[in-house]
């Protein structure tokens, strides 16, 4: 009996009720979102630290035993990963305080922001396959709505493609998990590592693996099947675009890790080549697709499935170093690509456009805003002493180990050239005299009061801190993902408290 | 075999035969409402396929199937029916307005 | 009042539904059906209920007649390789008033196979009959007017 | 330690702050920093002679072998002096050069934070610590190439200065990690006392030319050096200090560093040396072809640059001596030059040396500096200089190809001496100038770095005494990992490399003379500019970003079909590919026991879905979908579902309704697409459909025993209190499925209810058109 | 698009069909049904009157906004899942009362999750309905 | 019975597949709805037919007895059923509210989102 | 006795069925198929629920099959009303051997009002 494992989704769940009952009444509901999402980081401080300290941790939902009902169950790496939802949720939410317009609030924003968070930590923290079907389903249901809000005519046509793919991917997922319960007959994932090591025609289980991997590597955007993403996330408003480049393409990174240090064993090592090649081919793709990007947003959205490759990369290598990597950089790039997303938006409020062809001057006309873009944007490139060097540098150093060479040149050049795409934009959007002189004399946040400002701000900020923290003192984030690493290449502990029993 | 057995083989035979005989209007059509009287026939035979279903099983469980398909195929038709009458006014309408404008000019 | 009646009525329903006449069942049943009512706001106008039955009953039995009548003669036509059908649509001018007698007949001639009502006239004074069988239309007018019509005016009113 | 290489940092965070403070003076009190970390070094002068190289160590990321370790033998020793000397003066001179520039605070930071960083790079004894310096120096240089990022020559200078750095530090790091595998640690110093181990492993020549790449980017060697003459963009204090005094010098720094590890091979000799030599000639060629003064210089350095690598790749005492001294003797002279060259800048605004002249009036003490330092560049004795290209004649002559090396040497050393007629001379003694504006006088701060570091050049080659022992000997011992005794001389007596010397001198003079001759005719034979390594490097950010657009425009073609073709093709190359390896018992032998109305059913399903696929009207469509959703419905049903019938049926009926509300306003299908691109679809689509048919079959026809339907057999009605197992199973067993499904719907309906009610008002641009 | 036949005939299959629906919701534990179908059974009772009397009327007889009763439903299933960890037992741990009424079958915790799954379904897709017919 | 159910699933896939990929967006819908049934119908078949014996305890036992279907995978259609039911009703809104703003029906004239200038 | 009035019942039923699904294909025009198809399969179907109430002969099971054939008896009348009035709507043609239509032209297709009879009663009500 664990309640900090029901808390992370009952929260955001109550929290959006809360929302939706106070309908008509926008400002009680930045009050219930707000709490709400403050309530969702402290639980999953807790959590982390009950893990930490305890270890693998597990609750029987309805105390029906393993693997008959559903286990909710945390090991370092998932509530790792709760944690960062929580800080994002609570950042994205203070920001959007400020930045979302009140048409959009008063259809549902904020109960749709704790519908996705609830979503993505039901994803986080569930030990049973079908159940993570079941939260996949919520956060793309709320993501498909947050993405169409407004109903602008680009969030449309991305919403179209975003949502069909999705929908592609569920259905791959399900297919899976079919096979899989059709093979084994059950779904509790514990108890499937367990059956599978002794199933029958172990070969089928390289198909079903290679199902997951196309349903899960949608929803990742690794090479070719992220297409929809560059074609989406930059139309809704920006606090949106963070949450989704934050925490989404993450949760399928997740989920594939999950199940290919818990249940394919095997099969990753005979998919090992496969899945390099894919984040070899992501990264190089993705940051070609940066490169020629006019709008700030899309260069961020390539970018982002860009560095998706360097998280499959540690997976693809499989050992404790490598998924160390994976883990630090999950950690990295969540922190990055929301914070970038949300200096995105302040630079939009300042100047009304996306287009690095039409910005500019901004280096000497606002330099807070310079420096909150230049430390993820640095850090991004990989750029020591911050968060994404160190990440870069375990899997590299992961990637030389196993002599993988090709994919470490790929992985470096991969990071050269996201420092150029980084450059472009510094030096459009920065360095570059602005193109319209009226602008450069734009008022800051023109209809904002100072503290709409720190909204703004603060999130952003506070983000930005936490790359340079990283960064400078990489031990603890280094020896949590160690420790997440080794619990994943070595599931005992996991399957243990889940089940119960030593299998 | 009993005189049962035989009676529901019939009926299975039957409904079986009269489901494909509906198809195929809703295959010819030619209109949408024949479509729709099809697929409404095709229902109903799924209502009297339940019910001999659940004779068969002996399960009156399948009645509450029933029941419900009753209810949900009846609500499928109205929508349908609403269609194309809506359709038919949408027509109508945009032909009514072409009508006006060639008269305007 | 029409409303308890009502409410009434559907706590039988639903013993019918359950199957189970019991008191507590009954006590279920009637707190269901005045949830409903409430929430569907239903107006109830079944006046003088219990006095019609016997009409209620006439007028069901017509009906079965009616109906295996006319089925049996549509079965012949379907299943005999000649048709001998004379169809049309007919108006039927209507004395009947109120939304529920009219739907009744208009029910009731549909549910007899070869005559289907298609619509009545905005203003209710006329309804549209489709006829498989039409050998005179006022014939075929006087008998829908003096079968159905009559049988539900005197259950009625 | 530690605080004092980070004290920079701290000092580059506060500097614009303290800056706005105090404008005027805040390039004195800037250069406190690096004037006081210079006494702090000067104090380990004396302990470094001693055998023990002072370390310091702080944890850091201890569990990957990197920790915040520094240690100051000689080499570092020499740089840091240089580092913070240089710094002190320079920063000085800033504040007077950019005096009332907006951006004068940032460009202190900048600064500082750059002097941190190199600080950092030459005392850091863990290899990675070394790379986090080495790229945070690439980083400091791309911000002060681009000071003046209102020009578009200066961004693309600092982008290109970054590239090409920034490659350098790839390999680097690349070949550190593997040092650092190969020896187990990533301590330098313990890396010494095993070099064998590395000199005949297998990853030996790739460490080396991964180490020898990083080392040529940074220090501007053949074919890498292109970026450093464009950073002239950067302004003077820059050019002083980064460009010639220290940043480039850590490709040298490391690979000095590293020359006890990977040196004394054939392989690293002959690379470097190679290398070096190229670098060398080219440099000193290509400086006879520019007039702008900053270019000159900048191409000296490369050509200097070049000497010194050459002189590590041959490796001895000697040439390592003189690497030293000239190390020493450059970054003197050219520092006091480029400094010169800035302060002409600054008072006329002009740099072409082809239309400067007689400024000596206006400047005289920035005149006899340069004048000085000039010398010291052509190698005139008494300065420093001469001393420096003295001792690398002496260590050419000694090598096994010297005639090539020697010849190479001199056509420098000409080059040196024009070059230097043309810089620290003409502007100031020859000729007329023709700028616009009365050039002004420069002030105290602006004089000051460049006659202290004439002046120190002149000094030391008149007593090179002065450093032998604490400064040049030491250094010389760490790159060769063995102590070496330093004898300095300004006279060595009569040698014929002083012959090469004075015949060096003459010919330069004579060139300087002939000086515009010589350039044009330099300029028709230079052909870098059209397929130089310059040309080469836009080439190849020309083709990055044709790549990019092709395989941008193809892979995210906003096709959506495209997308669902790459998805539905790659998954049938995988679950093919991963069925084919299979023996796959399919069973089909099992299709007897299909029953009549099932098998009706069965066609009637796949007859509607093939309406579905071919209706021409929207309606036929839906209706013959609603046809297949209640077909399966009845297959539920068939099969012991009664629920899942139950369920389907109601929602079939209610996407009808659905479907049909929305449908009325849509336009009736169109057929778009050709033939072809229906067959090139379909025949994946059936594929896939195959696919998914034989996976159905196979799975099917495994045996397996049902693990939880028992358990909820047995417990449901006891313990769950509920007939009806799936009914249980839905709202307990696990009722959290059914909580996060009935979420679904909660934010679907917030979905459809904000997609048909909410419009934005007002006419802003959208935010996610593009 | 009004039909007085099928104004006249759903205003009278209105409450049957409710009670059909009630019927299923409350049955489900026991035999098939349950909030879903029942959810959904009575919101295709709702959709018909809506079709037949237009989206006022349907609405004004539903009393209730849809959105409250999604919030409600949600309220109800979250809270009964919910009240187990009071209990000091994992979430969503069915708590029953002893004996029980006899037709609703025992009262627990998971009946009452399934009437929150009733109201959810109702609610939302009267929610998807009615916004769909007034536009 | 499995085996012809497996190609009604292999033709539920192959037709909703075939349809997504087409240009108008109509068919799009239509074509998720058909792959949404092509997945429940396989979660079903792949969970074992069993015919006429639906997992519900008779009156008056305490547990099922003999043979009877497997209530899980039931289960889990139920649930998928209901999801793909919201998620398709979103998306079908979607498409008709695309249309409206957009103009067309034509997926190939939905791409300002893909352009990079 | 119970089993023989059910089985007898159900081929009746199933027999209706059938020729509800012969007259949906063999009828000329719409109208006639759906005076086929509809009454038919109503009757049909309510036979086949009879049957099962017999079949079972418990009062829950007979009761709520009763209930169904009252169900479908109201519906199936109004769901075909609905479909001829859309038919009438969109002009399907009737049988060209059709001998009357009063309806014709009583329609306004664009407030979809239909005419009364009544008004026009000095009229011929048409046909011979
Ligand atoms: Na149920
Ligand atoms: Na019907």
């Amino acid at each position: 009996m664990n309640i900090l494992l029901i808390l992370p989704i009952l929260i955001p769940l109550l929290t959006a009720i809360s929302s939706l009952l106070a309908w008509r009444n926008r400002s009680l509901q930045r009050v219930f979102s707000t709490t709400g999402a403050c309530a969702l980081f402290g639980v999953s401080l807790a959590l982390f630290a009950v893990v930490w300290q305890d270890g693998v941790q597990a609750s029987q939902m309805g105390n029906w035993p393993a693997p008959f009902g559903i286990t909710m169950v945390a090991d370092l790496f998932s509530a790792l990963m709760v944690v960062l939802t929580g800080l994002t949720g609570l950042g994205v939410v203070v920001y959007s305080l400020a930045a979302i317009d009140p048409e959009r609030e008063s259809f549902g924003f904020h109960a749709l922001m704790h519908f996705l968070l609830m979503g993505v930590c039901g994803a986080f923290l569930t030990g049973d396959i079908f159940n993570l079907y079941v939260w996949f389903e919520v956060l793309l249901i709320s993501s498909f709505v947050l993405l169409q809000l407004g109903g602008e005519k680009a969030q449309l046509e991305g919403a179209i493609k975003y949502v069909t793919i999705n929908l592609v991917s569920s259905a791959l997922f399900l297919t899976a998990i079919a096979i899989l319960y059709g093979m084994v007959g059950t779904l509790n994932m514990a108890d499937l590592a367990v059956q599978l090591k002794s199933a029958d025609r172990q070969e089928m289980l390289t198909t079903v693996s290679v199902l997951f991997l196309l349903a899960f590597g949608i929803k990742a955007a690794i090479f070719p099947l992220f297409f929809w993403l560059p074609a989406s996330y930059h139309t809704p408003p920006a606090p949106v675009s963070a949450i989704f480049a934050g925490l989404l393409t993450k949760v399928g990174v997740y989920a594939l890790v999950r199940v290919f240090t818990l249940m394919f064993v095997q099969q990753s090592e005979q998919l090992s080549r496969l899945i390099l090649v894919a984040a070899g081919l992501t990264m190089t793709t993705g940051i070609l697709g940066a490169l020629v990007q006019n709008d700030f947003r899309r260069v961020l959205s390539f970018n982002l499935v860009s560095h998706i490759g360097y998280m499959i990369m540690g997976l693809g290598l499989f050992t404790p170093l490598a998924l160390a990597g994976t883990v630090f950089y999950t950690i990295h790039d969540v922190l990055v690509k929301t914070c970038l997303f949300l200096v995105g938006g302040i630079i939009y409020r300042l100047r009304g456009t996306y287009k690095l062809s039409k910005l500019g001057g901004l280096y000497q006309a606002r330099p807070v805003v310079a420096v909150v873009f230049l430390v993820p944007a640095l850090s991004l490139a990989g750029v020591p002493p911050l968060s994404g060097f160190w990440g870069k540098f375990i899997l590299i150093k992961a990637g030389l180990d196993r002599q993988a060479y090709l994919m470490v040149a790929v992985a470096l050049v991969v990071g050269l050239l996201t420092l150029y795409s980084m450059a472009i934009v510094w030096s459009e959007a920065f360095w570059k005299r602005a193109p319209d002189d009226r602008q450069a004399e734009a008022p800051l946040l023109p209809t904002a009061q100072l503290h709409s400002r720190l909204l703004y701000f603060i999130p952003v900020g506070v983000l930005a801190c936490l790359m340079v923290l990283i960064g400078a003192l990489p031990e603890p984030f280094y020896d949590i993902a160690g420790r997440a690493a080794e619990q994943l290449m070595n599931p005992t502990d996991y399957v243990r408290t889940v089940l119960g029993r030593l299998p | 075999m009993s005189l049962l057995q035989i009676s529901l083989g019939m009926a299975v035979l039957l409904l079986s035969i009269t489901v494909v005989l509906a198809f195929v209007r809703l295959l010819i059509g030619p209109s949408l409402p024949d479509r729709v009287v099809a697929l409404d026939l095709m229902s109903t035979v799924g209502i009297g396929a339940v019910a001999v279903y659940a004779i068969a099983t002996r399960a009156p469980v399948f009645l509450d199937v029933a029941s419900v398909l009753a209810l949900v195929s009846f609500l499928g038709v109205i929508a349908f029916a609403y269609y194309v009458a809506k359709r038919g006014q949408a027509e109508e309408l945009s032909r009514e307005q072409s009508v006006q404008r060639i008269e305007d000019s | 009042m029409k409303t308890l009646l009502l409410n009434l009525l559907l706590t039988i329903a639903w013993m019918a539904l359950t199957g189970q006449f019991l008191l507590s069942n009954f006590i279920v049943g009637f707190a269901v059906a005045y949830l409903i009512l409430w929430l569907a706001q239903v107006e109830a106008d079944p006046s003088g209920y219990f006095a019609r039955v016997p009409k209620m009953i006439a007028l069901l039995t017509f009906f079965l007649w009616e109906l295996i009548k006319a089925n049996l003669k549509v079965a012949y036509d379907v299943l005999s390789p000649k048709w001998h059908m004379r169809p049309g649509v007919v108006a039927i001018p209507l004395e009947l008033t109120s939304d529920l007698e009219i739907t009744l007949l208009a029910n009731l001639i549909t549910l007899t196979p070869g005559t289907l009502s298609l619509d009545v006239s905005t203003d209710r004074k006329v309804l549209y009959v489709h006829s498989m069988y039409i050998d005179d239309v006022n014939e075929f007018q006087r008998q829908i007017k003096d079968g159905f019509e009559r049988r539900i005016r005197e259950v009625f009113q | 330690m530690l605080l004092a290489v980070v004290s920079g940092f701290a000092a580059a965070l506060f500097a614009p702050f303290i800056h706005r403070r105090l404008p005027r003076y805040s390039g004195w009190l800037f250069a406190t920093l690096p004037a006081g970390l210079f006494v702090y070094f000067v104090s380990f002068s004396g302990r470094i002679a001693e055998a023990e190289p002072p370390r310091f160590a702080y944890t850091w990321l201890g569990s990957l072998g990197i920790d915040l370790t520094f240690h100051v033998d000689g080499l570092s020793l020499l740089f840091a002096l240089l580092i913070a000397a240089i710094g002190a003066l320079v920063i000085v001179y800033s504040g007077s050069y950019l005096a009332g520039h907006a951006e004068q605070g940032i460009f202190f930071s900048h600064m500082l934070a750059f002097m941190a960083s190199m600080l950092g790079l030459v005392l850091a004894d863990n290899a990675i610590v070394l790379f986090i310096f080495w790229e945070l120096t690439s980083l400091s240089s791309y911000f002060l190439i681009g000071f003046d990022h209102r020009r578009a020559g200066a961004r693309h200078a600092a982008l290109q200065a970054l590239l090409v750095t920034g490659l350098g530090g790839l390999a680097l790091l690349a070949g550190l990690i593997l040092m650092g595998s190969v020896f187990g640690t990533l301590e330098i110093s313990q890396w010494m006392l095993t070099g064998d181990a590395i000199r005949f492993h297998v990853l030996y020549l790739p460490i080396v030319l991964l180490i020898a790449g990083a080392a040529f980017t940074k220090s501007a060697q053949i074919p890498f050096h292109f970026w450093l003459p464009n950073a002239m963009e950067a302004p003077a204090p820059v050019s002083t200090y980064l460009h010639s005094a220290t940043m480039v010098k850590a490709g040298i720094y490391l690979l000095a560093r590293l020359n006890p590890v990977l040196g004394d091979t054939v392989m690293w000799s002959a690379l470097v040396t190679t290398f070096g030599a190229a670098t060398m000639v080219t440099g000193a060629y290509l400086a006879l072809v520019h007039v702008d003064l900053k270019r000159i210089l900048a191409y000296t350095t490369i050509s200097a640059l070049g000497m010194m690598t050459m002189l590590l790749g041959i490796g001895t005492p000697i040439a390592i001596q003189a690497c030293v001294v000239f190390l020493l003797a450059h970054a003197l002279y050219k520092g006091a030059l480029f400094l010169v060259a800035g302060a002409i800048d600054h008072a006329t605004g002009v740099r072409d040396a082809t239309r400067l002249g007689g400024l000596f009036g206006q400047m005289p003490v920035v005149a006899i500096a340069g004048l000085v330092a000039a010398l010291s560049s052509a190698g005139v004795p008494p300065h420093l200089g001469f001393v420096g290209k003295e001792l690398v004649y002496q260590a050419l002559s000694e090598h096994l190809l010297n005639a090539i090396l020697l010849g190479a040497m001199l056509l420098t050393s000409i080059s040196f001496v024009a070059v230097a007629g043309v810089v620290g001379y003409r502007p100031f003694f020859e000729g007329m100038r023709d700028v616009a504006r009365e050039p002004h006088p420069p002030g105290l701060s602006l004089c000051l770095g460049p006659a202290l570091l004439a002046a120190l050049g002149l000094i030391i080659g008149v007593a090179p005494g002065l450093v032998e022992h604490w400064l040049v000997a030491p250094a010389a011992s760490a790159i060769g990992f063995q102590p070496v005794a330093v004898e300095l001389a300004l006279w060595h007596g009569f040698h014929y490399n002083l012959l090469l010397t004075l015949f060096a001198f003459a010919t330069g003079m004579f060139v300087y003379s002939r000086w515009d001759g010589f350039r044009a005719v330099c300029t028709s034979l230079d052909a870098s500019a059209s397929f130089g390594p310059a040309r080469g490097y836009d080439l190849l950010l020309t083709a990055t970003s044709a790549a990019a657009r092709a395989t941008t425009r193809i892979l995210q073609s906003g096709h959506l079909h495209f997308y669902l073709l790459t998805i539905v093709v790659t998954a049938i190359a995988l679950i093919g590919g991963s069925l084919l390896t299979q023996h796959l018992p399919l069973g089909v032998s099992r299709w007897s026991d299909v029953r009549i109305h099932e098998f009706v059913l069965a066609v009637l399903v796949l007859a509607a879905t093939v309406l579905v696929v071919r209706a021409r009207k929207l309606i036929t469509a839906v209706v013959s979908l609603g046809v297949v959703g209640y077909g399966v419905a009845l297959f539920f049903l068939f099969f012991s579902a009664p629920d899942l019938a139950m369920t389907q049926f109601a929602i079939e009926s209610l996407s009808v309704l659905l479907l049909v509300l929305v449908l009325f306003r849509l336009p009736e299908i169109e057929r778009y697409s050709r033939t072809s691109e229906r067959v090139r679809d379909a025949v994946p689509a059936l594929i896939f459909g195959g696919l998914m048919t034989i996976l159905v079959l196979t799975v099917t026809a495994l045996s397996r025993e049902a693990r939880l339907a028992p358990f909820f057999a047995e417990h449901s009605y006891p313990d769950a209190k509920g007939m009806n197992v799936v009914n249980v199973i839905l709202v307990d067993f696990r009722g959290l499925d059914t909580m996060g499904e009935i979420t679904v719907l909660s934010i679907a309906a917030i979905g459809v209810f904000s997609l048909l009610k909410l419009f934005l008002k007002g006419k802003r641009e959208s935010e996610g058109n593009p | 698009m009004s039909s007085l036949i099928l104004s006249a005939a759903t205003r009278y299959l209105l409450p049957l069909l409710l009670l059909l629906s009630v019927y299923l919701l409350l049955r489900g534990h026991n035999l098939p049904g349950g909030g879903f179908v029942g959810g959904l059974v009575g919101a295709a009772a709702f959709a018909l009157h809506c079709i037949a009397h237009g989206v006022e009327t349907s609405k004004r007889v539903l009393r209730v906004q849809p959105r409250t009763l999604i919030a409600v439903g949600l309220l109800t299933a979250a809270l009964s899942g919910s009240l187990s960890l009071f209990a000091g037992r994992p979430f969503m741990t069915g708590i029953w009362n002893s004996d029980g009424l006899t037709i609703l079958g025992k009262i627990g915790t998971p009946a009452v999750f399934d009437m929150g799954v009733y109201l959810v379904v109702l609610g939302v897709v009267l929610t998807i309905i009615y916004s769909l017919s007034e536009e | 019975m499995e085996v012809t159910l497996a190609f009604v699933i292999g033709g539920l896939y192959a037709a909703g597949i075939y349809l997504m990929m087409r240009r108008s967006i109509v068919k799009l819908i239509i074509g998720l709805a058909l792959l949404g049934h092509a997945a429940n119908l396989l979660i079903f078949t792949i969970g074992r037919l069993v015919r006429g014996a639906p997992p519900i305890i008779d009156h008056g036992k305490t547990h099922l007895i003999g043979q009877f279907a497997d209530p899980v995978p039931e289960a889990l259609i139920l649930t998928a059923i209901v999801i793909g039911f919201g998620v398709s009703a979103f998306a079908i809104v979607l498409i008709w509210r695309s249309h409206e703003t957009v103009g067309t029906d034509d997926l190939d004239e939905m791409r300002s989102t893909d352009s990079f200038d | 006795m119970q089993e023989a009035v059910s089985a007898i019942l159900l081929i009746i039923g199933s027999a209706f069925m059938f020729i509800a699904g012969l007259g949906i294909v063999r009828m000329p025009d719409l109208f006639m198929r759906m005076s086929c198809a509809t009454k038919a399969s109503t009757l049909g179907v309510g036979f086949i629920l009879l049957a099962l109430a017999v079949h079972f002969g418990q009062f829950g099971v007979s009761s709520r099959a009763t209930a169904t054939i009252i169900f479908v008896v109201v519906t199936a009348p109004v769901a075909a009303h609905m479909i001829g009035r859309s038919a009438y709507i969109v002009q399907v043609p009737l049988w060209k051997n059709s001998i009357i239509d009063h309806l014709c032209d009583r329609y306004d297709r664009c407030k979809l009002e239909l005419g009364s009879y009544a008004h026009e009663r000095t009229d011929d009500p048409g046909g011979d």
